[in-house]
């Protein structure tokens, strides 16, 4: 074993030790001390990243070694603990150990006034150790391990105020949504060790690349499509998207970290860590863009009715992870892994935005009791508004650019390029309306705070507020400012949503994207064709304009004619409920699988196969037995005469039987 | 010259009568003797046997039939008079109460 | 010149052993006051018992040799059983010191009457002549004829008397006319030589009709004895309405000895297996299912039990079905560890059942666990040995009956019959589930067991439990037996080496 | 002939004193009737040379049996017999077993006659007691003594059974 | 030493058992005793792995003598696949005593002997090398184990008590008639002569397929395999503590062991054959077991379905006759007693506190039980098959062996992962999570240091487990491979761009 001078096995493994010491002891520690730990090792682990980014820089990448015990040997297979550091997880690594480190920091000051505080950041910690086992693996299986990891750290954190029914239901049907995926993804790697032999991702790459595209449905297709189901259950793609907005129910520093930030580009990621497969099988791959582009339009138009501060944002986390997916679908993962990453910053930034918006008005969450905040804290404001218009897209902030990067690429795409861009540039704009709605109605106007609720969506509203009047339980004397080590994350991460797009301008612009040619070496893509300059500006400034459009729309309806919506919403009403109740996607599911699938097992399974099938089978047949007994005790009688008989007719068989015996 | 199936035939058919009187009569001392008339037929076989094959140890085995027959009488109208006694009847239909 | 020598002596010296204690009893009982206990006399015979299993293993130097001009033989067949029916009788013996005291019994022809019913048996084991085995057989009945009527108080231990008379004669009669006929068919009585007249006849061709009449009238009668089916039917009621002690004489001594002479009149003389063999099928299938089913659904223990004997009965006549090589030693085996748990069960029966027997329902017995748990845990090892778990003798008797019967191909006989141990287990299942998992219903004094009594129990366990851990040298004993029984050998037709273990010649197919 | 003839007299009169047995319902007919059997029986015993055991079966069987059967009928004073239903099992059942039995013992005894072949008796010493004697107290003297043991128990058993109750 | 210590740990607990029994009624020395007995047993037995030869496939330790008649033995050895389950055995028996220690306050003598010579019995079953010998442990284990929950279990505890008695003991008839059959024919009980009669031809094969489905009704109940398995809930719910760890934990694994050993270690042919149907119940054993699961009102007999579930992987495991699936079976088999053991044990400490299983009498008591809840998580995650930890890495490896045999058998075998995390989480959710509805809940005492001292074992099992496989499945996978008989499937190891062509 030659020396490893990386070490990156103790990237994951420092906040595994932080868990574990919460953990175990965090009992027994001060708040302060619970804080401290969770933050030492997070930030040691952020910063032997940074080492290892650099040094790795040296030394060359990809880097590769494995534990020298391996986790599972069985005959010729075997899976290594084995650390993979290329310009993929490089990337990764630092957002997730950077973005992790300040969204651990915020919660620092977040949760300081919440039970369980040991727990939360025991958890949470967890979360960072699988969330980077998930980037660094060097294998499919032990990204398996992350991959169910994060899982589980999410179930655990939308699960933390388990008081309430609806953040334990939510926590489960994470887990259970992400299963379904899970069992994609399992097929997956099966097919993958039954025609590979191995799940290391250079053994795989290097007998996939040795293939040819498919034209048809091979193999590398059913992989590439079984892996991309396993990634719609992670990154909340159509069909399983829907755990990702009752996922709000947790704590908002975890919604930012793991709902928006890093878990759920687990499966962006996925897809671009497998672009040696999924670029050899492109019905695969257009599979995954259809799937990525109606996503996004999908929760795009459910986003404009929430009135949920989180869930629109939660929505909104859908539509631009579509986006993500539609781009790798183009086979632009580098674009895709741009979005991720400026997505991970301005995303955190809104839900924490939110987070101190909610921590200010004493655990509110909806918006139309909001309002006029603006001026009462003022550095969220701010910090969101960045937010904001990095989301939508406006020029110099990280969202433009990766976006535009997406929207560029799809139009490229070789089958139906102009309906991919239509649709993105129309969940653009969508994007665009519904988040400048939620900062109008957020910071705009009066502040409504104790107004009744309005007639519907009562039951919403009524559980949320009533989930936060316990949890935010100490008394607010009024608005107030979060302290600063909530809003100095908030700050920095507003930077980085200003600048962190800047490293990925397109040649188009005057750049270099230097972020494409950095990730290159890790990405298996086509060369991208050359195009004009000119159109893609062109097309960029559409994208610009659509964003404008969806500003003033908001404006016009939320903060010139506040009263304007209802009119509208009640003008179509059906149409609202639709959209308001997420097309009543949950309530089909259950209609149509769970229902039915708890009654099959309660009624024909438990009572029928089990109860009276089996059951009464052996029943019957003991009580046929006993019948048998009872009726063959008749004989019984209890007459001697009888008796005599039997032993008359018994003797006269015998002699019978062996009269016939001997004469035969 | 009697044949010796005459004999045995007859002891067959006191044997089976004897078996008969068993299951029909309901006194239960008239049963009993029913089993001496079985016990008869059977040393009439004997003696039969006896004669036919030149050997008399069937005539001894009469004897010991005899012996058995006595000892059986005796305890048997002991049983008898012991179950009269019990239950004021010599009918054996009305001697069932264990059953089942 | 005297022509009885010691030898003779010596052939039935168990039996005179037992005779002699017997009388003696007999006249010591008057000598005591009327209303004393006999517990005096009861040790008395005791100590005859096991003289008398002495003077049984004082044969086992005489090995080989006839008495008697051919009446007795004496060999590793009859020293068997005469070691096991007076061992039978003195663990009977043993639980009847309490049991006598209990149900105010004042008698002490009760154990003369044991002894000489013990000479009866012992002797149907070793006599090798029909005549003296009808007569030992009227012996052993009418000695439990009488005993199965020592309840005289109460109605049903009379009539359980009067039936086992009744029908016990008129099986005999049965019995006795195949004697008959047996000896006209082959001109003797002597075991031996009828093994000559029938091999001569099956040599010579000679028509058999006459000789398979009367082996069919001897199989009713001896069927009855052995509680098979369809000659079963008085069981029940007879155990039932018995003194408990005694049903546990009876249904293992007897029982025994009568299968000891069906044993003899079957392989014994050498008539052809093929001639019965099909019958003992039927027979051995009717009496495991009737048993067993008939078992079910009972809440007398007493009669539970005896329809569990008419079972045991169908598996030892599994031993017979399998044929002179395979089947003779395992059956000889069973009778052993039959009468160890049996013995042993109606042992503790008659220890709860009270005076008057009252208690003998199953659901008397809940609780029992708890309240007595030697006694609890006896009947449990006894119950687990008659379902046939292992590490009991069950298990082993059952064991080499069911290997046995598949040496000699009866698989579906097999199937039959280890289905059949398989129900079999609720019934024995049912008494150990309501002693240690009912609570009791009513707390009815009930005496912890005597010495006498633990005794018993703890003599029927080592038994039960030594058959079942190392069965190797009983059943070496009874290959020895099975040698010995066997007619071809003494008439020099065959057996190069029987099987080592039971059934185990039949090289690799 | 006259052997012959003797025969058939004596057997059927054992026969219809068997069924006589068989269908008097007073318990005293029935055992009458038993004597009558047994009578003829030993008269079919001289037939067949057997004198001892024809003597015996008049002493012992006619003589002592019987009178005890008689002697408990009076005791208890039995009645005519009841006819209840007890069991139609033991008719059912019962009587064709009885008749199968019959009927096979009757076809094999026939089936083997010509291997059996007559009885000529003559005035030989055969079944003279002399001869019985000789065997009962040498061959047979194991069972003889063992009988003594089945007469004890017996004895004890009806003394035992008739004993009062205490 | 290693002549005797098969012998010493198989009747160890026995003995002292036998001992016990003459002790006066003093429960807590009598607790003790059990408990100390049980960790000297447990110790000796970790003498096995630490001189277990690992890589060499056959038996060792053996030890070889006459013991009834000329043929049959004390044979006693251990292979790759019985060490690990006597050691499960004696790793669990202790946990038991103390899960018992308090739950236990009537009869104790009687419970800890029965513990205790169940103990004994179910090792002799994995240690037996001599069919005789196995079938009288095989049924040895019946008693107590019956015996223990018609003694101290719950309210339907003898309708429990006698359907898995009679079950087992009906389904192992066959069994035994198999045995002697076997016997008969080949003059031997030894394992290993009776293996090499049948592999050389020597027995007729018309009858080894009736031989085959003789052990396999044994073994099929045992596990329970589908539609076989309706006594176990009812045996679970009803059980004690310890008797549901035990009979989950021990007692289920002999049926897998069995199937392994001889269905699949004497009949290689007919298990290939037969595979197909077994198979197919395996898998309707998976998901069946799991939606069954899914909708039970009681703690209990949901965990007891869930075991019908994960039995269904190991059977699938093994006969799928892949190098992965049958080393994932056996490393499936330890897994589910570590983890399932610790289901029933923490449902045990529940019902201490409550007296009930069902499900509506909890809730929320994640608040006044924290630790409890911890604790029970971590056995709930260990089940569901969460990655690092153990269930995961037997679950993993007998599903890519069930696809590589065929990727239906797979493809259906993986739902179970689905329907794992759905009915155990719902029950997680039921007991720990929501808003208190009975007030009396708020007041439950979290679990004390003794309870805690018999959790963590599992628990660092369960995760030890779960990142150290190869320490287990080294010393496994030969004796699988031996035990096989013919070449197992092995993983397609050519990586080369053709592989699928």
């Amino acid at each position: 074993m030659t020396d490893d001078t990386l070490k990156l096995w103790l990237i994951p493994l420092l906040p595994l030790i932080g868990a574990a010491i919460n953990g175990l002891f965090g009992r027994r520690f001060r708040n302060g001390m619970v804080a401290a730990v969770a933050l030492l090792f997070t930030g040691a682990s952020f910063a032997w990243a940074l080492r290892a980014v650099i040094l790795g820089q040296h030394i060359g990448l990809p880097y590769n070694k494995a534990l020298p015990f391996d986790w599972i040997v069985a005959g010729t297979f075997n899976v290594p603990f084995g650390f993979y550091l290329d310009q993929l997880s490089t990337v990764m690594v630092l957002v997730v150990t950077g973005v992790g480190f300040l969204i651990h920091i915020y919660s620092a000051g977040y949760m300081s006034h919440e039970g369980g505080y040991y727990r939360f950041f025991a958890y949470l910690n967890l979360f960072m150790f699988f969330m980077l086992t998930l980037v660094l693996a060097n294998n499919y299986l032990l990204m398996f391990v992350g991959w169910e990891g994060v899982g589980l750290a999410s179930y655990l954190l939308i699960g933390f105020y388990f008081l309430k029914d609806s953040a334990a239901n939510a926590g489960k049907k994470a887990f259970i949504v992400n299963r379904i995926g899970d069992f994609a993804f399992l097929l997956g790697m099966f097919l993958i060790i039954q025609n590979f032999g191995s799940l290391n991702f250079d053994n795989v790459f290097s007998a996939v690349s040795k293939m040819s595209p498919e034209t048809g449905w091979g193999l590398l297709t059913a992989i590439a499509l079984l892996l991309m189901f396993g990634a719609t259950g992670k990154s909340a793609q159509i069909p399983l998207y829907v755990w990702l907005p009752d996922a709000m129910e947790g704590p908002t520093p975890v919604s930012a970290l793991i709902h928006a930030a890093t878990m759920v580009t687990a499966g962006i990621y996925m897809i671009a860590r497998s672009s040696a497969i999924f670029s050899l099988a492109p019905h695969a791959l257009e599979v995954v863009a259809v799937i990525g582009c109606l996503t996004a339009i999908f929760a795009a138009t459910m986003g404009l009715a929430q009135t949920d501060i989180k869930r629109v944002l939660a929505y909104s986390t859908v539509s631009q992870l579509g986006y993500m997916f539609m781009a790798c679908g183009v086979a632009a993962y580098s674009a895709a892994i741009f979005h991720l990453m400026t997505h991970a910053f301005f995303k955190a930034l809104l839900f924490l935005g939110a987070g101190s918006v909610i921590h200010a008005i004493g655990g509110e969450q909806d918006m139309r009791r909001m309002g006029g905040l603006r001026k009462l804290i003022p550095v969220t404001f701010w910090v969101v508004t960045v937010a904001t218009f990095a989301i939508a897209g406006f020029p110099p902030l990280a969202g433009f650019f990766s976006k535009d990067e997406i929207l560029w690429r799809a139009l490229q795409a070789e089958h139906g390029g102009w309906i991919l861009w239509t649709v993105g540039i129309i969940t653009a704009g969508l994007t665009s309306f519904y988040m400048f709605r939620l900062w109008f109605m957020t910071f705009f106007g009066e502040l409504r705070l104790g107004q009744a609720n309005h007639g519907h969506d009562a039951h919403a509203a009524a559980s949320h507020s009533q989930g936060h009047a316990a949890d935010h339980g100490h008394g607010h004397g009024g608005v107030h400012e979060s302290p600063w080590i909530m809003l100095a994350p908030l700050v920095i991460l507003a930077i980085l949503s200003v600048v962190g797009g800047w490293v990925g301008i397109p040649h188009a612009m005057g750049g270099s994207n230097v972020f494409e040619s950095f990730l290159s070496p890790a990405i298996h893509a086509p060369a991208e064709t050359a195009a004009e300059r000119g159109s893609e500006l062109v097309f960029a400034g559409i994208s610009v304009g659509v964003a404008l459009l969806g500003f003033l729309l908001a404006y016009w309806l939320y903060y010139l004619q506040p009263e304007l919506p209802s009119r509208i919403t009640a003008r179509i009403r059906g149409l609202y409920a639709l959209v308001l109740n997420k097309y009543y996607v949950d309530e089909l599911y259950g209609r149509f699988f769970v229902k039915p699938l708890l009654a099959l097992s309660t009624v024909v399974l438990w009572h029928g196969v089990d109860q009276q099938m089996i059951d009464g089978t052996v029943n019957g047949a003991g009580s046929t037995s006993k019948g048998i007994g009872n009726q063959l005790r008749r004989i019984q009688s209890g007459n001697i005469r009888s008796y005599a008989a039997w032993v008359a007719i018994g003797g006269a068989a015998v002699i019978a039987y062996m009269t016939w015996a001997v004469i035969k | 010259m009697v044949p010796l199936s005459w004999y045995l035939i007859l002891s067959a058919i006191l044997f089976c009568l004897g078996a008969a009187a068993f299951l029909i009569k309901r006194n239960i001392i008239t049963i009993f003797m029913s089993i001496e008339l079985m016990l008869n037929g059977v040393n009439l076989s004997f003696v039969a046997f006896a004669a036919h094959l030149h050997k008399l140890s069937g005539h001894v085995f009469v004897f010991f039939v005899m012996v058995v027959a006595a000892a059986e009488a005796a305890v048997g109208l002991a049983i008898i008079i012991a179950v009269f006694r019990s239950r004021e009847t010599l009918n054996v239909d009305r001697v069932n109460l264990l059953k089942l | 010149m005297n022509p009885i020598s010691a030898t003779d002596y010596i052939c039935i010296l168990p039996e005179l052993v037992l005779a002699v204690f017997g009388i003696i009893v007999m006249m010591a009982d008057p000598l005591l006051p009327p209303q004393a206990s006999r517990k005096g006399l009861g040790i008395l015979s005791l100590v005859g018992t096991l003289a008398a299993i002495a003077a049984a293993f004082f044969q086992i130097g005489y090995s080989g040799s006839t008495g008697w001009f051919g009446m007795v033989r004496v060999d590793s067949f009859s020293i068997f059983f005469h070691i096991l029916v007076p061992a039978i009788s003195a663990i009977c013996i043993l639980s009847s010191l309490e049991y006598l005291d209990q149900q105010n019994i004042r008698s002490g022809e009760y154990y003369a009457l044991i002894l000489f019913g013990t000479v009866g048996m012992a002797l149907m084991s070793s006599a090798v002549e029909l005549v003296l085995i009808f007569i030992a057989l009227e012996i052993s009945s009418i000695s439990t004829y009488i005993l199965a009527g020592y309840r005289r108080r109460v109605a049903s231990g009379m009539e359980s008397s009067l039936k086992y008379f009744l029908l016990g004669s008129f099986a005999t009669a049965f019995f006795l006319y195949g004697v008959a006929l047996m000896f006209g068919a082959t001109g003797s009585t002597s075991i031996s030589e009828i093994a000559k007249a029938i091999a001569g006849k099956m040599n010579s061709g000679e028509s058999m009709v006459l000789v398979y009449t009367a082996t069919a009238l001897m199989l009713t009668g001896l069927g009855f004895k052995i509680a098979s089916a369809p000659f079963h039917i008085w069981t029940p009621d007879v155990y039932e309405g018995a003194p408990a002690p005694v049903v546990a004489l009876m249904s293992t001594g007897p029982k025994a000895a009568a299968f000891a002479v069906l044993l003899r009149v079957l392989f014994g003389t050498g008539t052809a297996v093929a001639s019965w063999q099909w019958l003992l099928w039927i027979s051995a299938v009717l009496s495991m299912t009737l048993g067993n089913f008939g078992a079910l659904t009972q809440s007398n223990v007493k009669r539970m039990l005896a329809y569990s004997s008419i079972a045991h009965a169908g598996y030892l006549l599994v031993a017979f079905v399998a044929g002179r090589e395979a089947g003779i030693a395992p059956a000889i085996f069973y009778t052993a560890s039959y009468a160890a748990m049996n013995v042993g069960a109606f042992a503790v029966i008659s220890h709860f059942a009270g005076a008057g027997e009252r208690f003998v329902s199953l659901d008397d017995y809940a609780g029992l666990g708890r309240r007595f748990p030697f006694l609890a845990f006896a009947l449990t090892i006894f119950m687990l040995s008659l379902i046939g778990i292992p590490l009991t003798g069950g298990f082993f008797a059952k064991y080499y009956v069911f290997s046995a019967a598949i040496n000699s191909n009866f698989i579906w006989l097999t199937i039959i019959g280890v289905v059949n141990s398989a129900v079999a287990a609720y019934y024995y299942l049912r008494l150990i589930v309501v002693m240690y998992m009912r609570e009791p219903v009513t707390a009815e004094p009930c005496e912890p067991a005597s010495p006498a009594m633990r005794l018993a129990l703890v003599l029927a366990i080592v038994f039960t439990i030594y058959l079942g851990v190392v069965p190797g040298r009983i059943m070496n004993f009874a290959q020895q037996g099975a040698l010995d029984l066997d007619s071809r050998q003494k008439s020099g037709v065959i057996v190069t080496g029987l099987p080592a273990a039971p059934a185990l010649v039949t090289p690799a197919r | 002939m006259v052997h012959q003839a003797l025969f058939i007299f004596f057997g059927l009169i054992c026969v219809a004193g068997a069924i006589n047995l068989l269908l008097q319902r007073h318990p005293i007919n029935s055992a009458l009737s038993l004597v009558v059997v047994m009578a003829s029986l030993a008269l079919i015993y001289l037939l067949l040379g057997a004198e001892f055991v024809a003597a015996v079966q008049v002493i012992v069987y006619a003589g002592a049996i019987m009178v005890l059967f008689v002697f408990v009928i009076m005791l208890l004073n039995a009645g005519e017999e009841e006819r209840t239903r007890g069991s139609h099992v033991a008719l059912v059942l019962g009587g064709p077993g009885v008749a199968v039995v019959a009927g096979l013992l009757t076809w094999t005894i026939v089936r083997m006659d010509p291997q059996l072949g007559g009885i000529a008796i003559g005035p030989s010493d055969f079944g003279e007691t002399h001869a019985v004697a000789k065997l009962l107290f040498h061959d047979f003297l194991l069972p003889f003594e063992v009988t003594s043991v089945l007469i004890l128990i017996a004895i004890m058993g009806a003394v035992l059974l008739g004993r009062k109750e205490s | 030493m290693s002549e005797m210590i098969l012998t010493l740990v198989t009747f160890l607990p026995a003995a002292g058992a036998a001992a016990m029994m003459l002790m006066p009624r003093n429960d807590r020395i009598i607790r003790g005793a059990a408990l100390l007995l049980s960790l000297v047993t447990f110790g000796l037995s970790l003498y096995l792995p630490i001189a277990f030869q690992s890589g060499q496939p056959g038996f060792q330790f053996e030890t070889n003598k006459l013991w009834i008649g000329q043929s049959i033995h004390y044979h006693l050895g251990a292979d790759g696949i019985s060490l690990w389950l006597v050691v499960l055995t004696t790793f669990l028996v202790p946990l038991g005593v103390l899960v018992s220690w308090k739950s236990i306050h009537d009869r104790v003598k009687e419970f800890f002997v029965l513990l205790l010579l169940l103990e004994s019995a179910m090792i002799g079953v994995f240690l037996s090398l001599d069919m005789f010998l196995f079938y009288v442990f095989w049924e040895a284990t019946l008693i107590p184990m019956a015996l223990l929950i018609g003694m101290y279990g719950h309210e339907r505890r003898i309708y429990a008590a006698v359907k898995f008695f009679l079950y087992t003991m009906v389904a192992s008839v066959f069994m035994l008639a198999a045995i002697i059959w076997l016997y008969v024919h080949t003059q031997s009980f030894d394992y290993t002569v009776i293996r090499e009669a049948i592999h050389s031809g020597r027995v007729s094969t018309d009858a080894l397929q009736w031989l085959f489905l003789g052990f396999f009704i044994a073994f099929a109940v045992k596990v329970p395999l589908f539609p076989l398995h309706t006594w176990l809930p009812d045996a679970h719910v009803e059980a004690p503590t310890a008797g549901s760890v035990l009979l989950a934990g021990v007692l289920l694994k002999m049926g897998t062991y069995g199937l392994l050993r001889f269905n699949v270690g004497l009949f290689p042919e007919q298990a290939r054959q037969n595979a197909p149907w077994i198979v197919a119940l395996a898998i309707i054993g998976i998901i069946y077991g799991a939606l069954v699961a899914l909708v039970q009102p009681n703690l209990k007999k949901l965990i007891a379905y869930s075991s019908v579930s994960h039995l269904g992987f190991v059977v699938l495991g093994i006969f799928t006759f892949t190098q992965a699936g049958t080393d994932g079976a056996v490393y499936q088999m330890l897994n589910h007693g570590v983890s399932t053991g610790a289901l029933f044990m923490l449902a045990g400490m529940l019902y201490e506190r409550k007296h009930t299983y069902e499900f509506r009498e909890f809730g929320g008591l994640a608040t006044p039980m924290p630790v409890y809840a911890t604790f029970f998580l971590i056995a709930v995650l260990s089940s569901v098959g969460l990655p690092l930890m153990n269930g995961f890495v037997g679950e993993f490896l007998v599903l890519s062996g069930a696809f590589q045999q065929n990727m239906i058998y797979g493809i259906l075998g993986t739902t179970g992962v689905i329907w794992g995390a759905a009915y155990l989480l719902w029950m997680y959710q039921k007991v720990f999570f929501g808003p208190i509805h009975h007030d009396e809940n708020r007041s439950l005492q979290d679990i004390n240091a003794r309870e805690q001292i018999s959790l963590w074992p599992v628990a660092v099992m369960a995760l030890i487990m779960g990142v150290a496989s190869p320490y287990w499945i080294r010393t496994i996978h030969p004796a699988v491979v031996a035990n096989a008989g013919q070449p197992v499937k092995t993983a397609a190891i050519t990586a080369t761009a053709s592989g699928h062509k």
